[in-house]
């Protein structure tokens, strides 16, 4: 038995909206989708005691974040009869406005994909070892703590 | 344990709690042992909350350290 | 109380990746977002006893849908703490493999973003006068059916 | 209903059905009239399974009909 090959999920700086175009775009041959889902975390300005937020430096611990990300990719696989799914977390310094993440699954039928999406989202915000220091000033930040 | 090799990762604000991303220790049988070390030549680490993970592993309660062997310290997980 | 104006949500054809890449970009500007959900719908080449479908000729009752997709639309509204909603779905031809169905919302928090857009979905599906002729030929089509 | 103005509008597999995407009658007080009258010269309609509109808003049950009115014949829905 050949283990699959671990998936890389990081991307430096922000997601761009031209790679959730293309990515969307190479599904096109697969006549079988009949339903994609997609969430996006967006970076925002809050305010804090601190000041308002201008940016998140996200860091990880990336070889493990890979490993956790391709067991819960197989975990959602085995759960959810997809066609496909696409992962890709920012690394790195992310402006207020701009994309850190972008979860992305497809499906015969559209319930599926909308499931599937909704909790692989909460998976890997709960337990991909990646933190976000949230950025005021040139030397202003606070440890971003997820809800 | 002779010849042990621990790589110490911390993450986040424990990292910036011990001064340091990485360290190399020695001669820990278990995780409690290593930790009560730690603490005590970084007492800043009581300030922050942080789990554990061995060879990439979460781990909960004490565990066991090889010869070689990865221990992270990880602030509570903030991505997304 | 002046009413808010009825938006178009009919695309001819079918719906572009570069829409939905500009959709996203559009919204860096507001930064109180944190999460976008997206659902898209996309033609299948199913197989069925008169042939495979190769493309859905979208038709509808426009004037009733718009003012449909307007109340669904107030509806979400006041159901969710949304900060965006957009809504696209095609008319005419859309070929399989490509995009008939656009659903786009946004808020501060994902939770939000993500209950609102499966509802926002399955009101669309069972209330929006449109329906779909599933192409297999030059004279060959079905009625398609929403299960 | 003197001078009254109905417009039938037909979609999909009704409009198939009719043969006509839009007809004109008058003379109707109410959608049970209207759908006899439909019945009684389109019998293929019977084959078919469709919702009826008024001026754009579902209705359930028979329905008056005003003096200038928008009945539409809708079958099962099936976009997305």
């Amino acid at each position: 038995m050949k283990a699959k090959a671990i998936k890389n999920i990081f991307v430096q700086g922000s997601i761009s909206p031209e790679l959730i175009a293309d990515s969307i775009r190479k599904h096109a041959h697969n006549t079988g989708i009949g339903g994609h889902s997609i969430f996006l975390g967006q970076v925002r300005a809050d305010e804090k005691p601190e000041g308002t937020v201008s940016a998140i430096d996200y860091t990880a611990y990336e070889d493990m974040a890979l490993e956790q990300a391709h067991q819960i990719r197989e975990e959602i696989f085995a759960k959810y009869p997809l066609t496909c799914m696409h992962i890709y977390h920012s690394i790195g310094l992310v402006p207020a406005g701009e994309l850190s993440l972008f979860v992305f699954t497809s499906s015969v039928h559209r319930k599926v994909a909308i499931d599937a999406c909704e909790e692989l989202v909460e998976r890997l915000k709960g337990e991909l070892p990646v933190w976000g220091r949230e950025i005021m000033g040139p030397n202003q930040y606070t440890w971003k703590e997820n809800r | 344990m002779d010849g042990q090799q621990i790589t110490i990762l911390a993450f986040g604000k424990v990292a910036e709690k011990l001064g340091s991303e990485q360290l190399k220790a020695s001669g820990f049988e278990d995780t409690d042992s290593l930790l009560r070390w730690l603490h005590d030549r970084y007492p800043a680490l009581k300030e922050v909350d942080f789990s554990l993970a061995v060879d990439r592993k979460l781990v909960a309660g004490n565990t066991g350290l090889g010869m070689m062997c990865e221990v992270a310290l990880l602030p509570p997980f903030s991505g997304g």
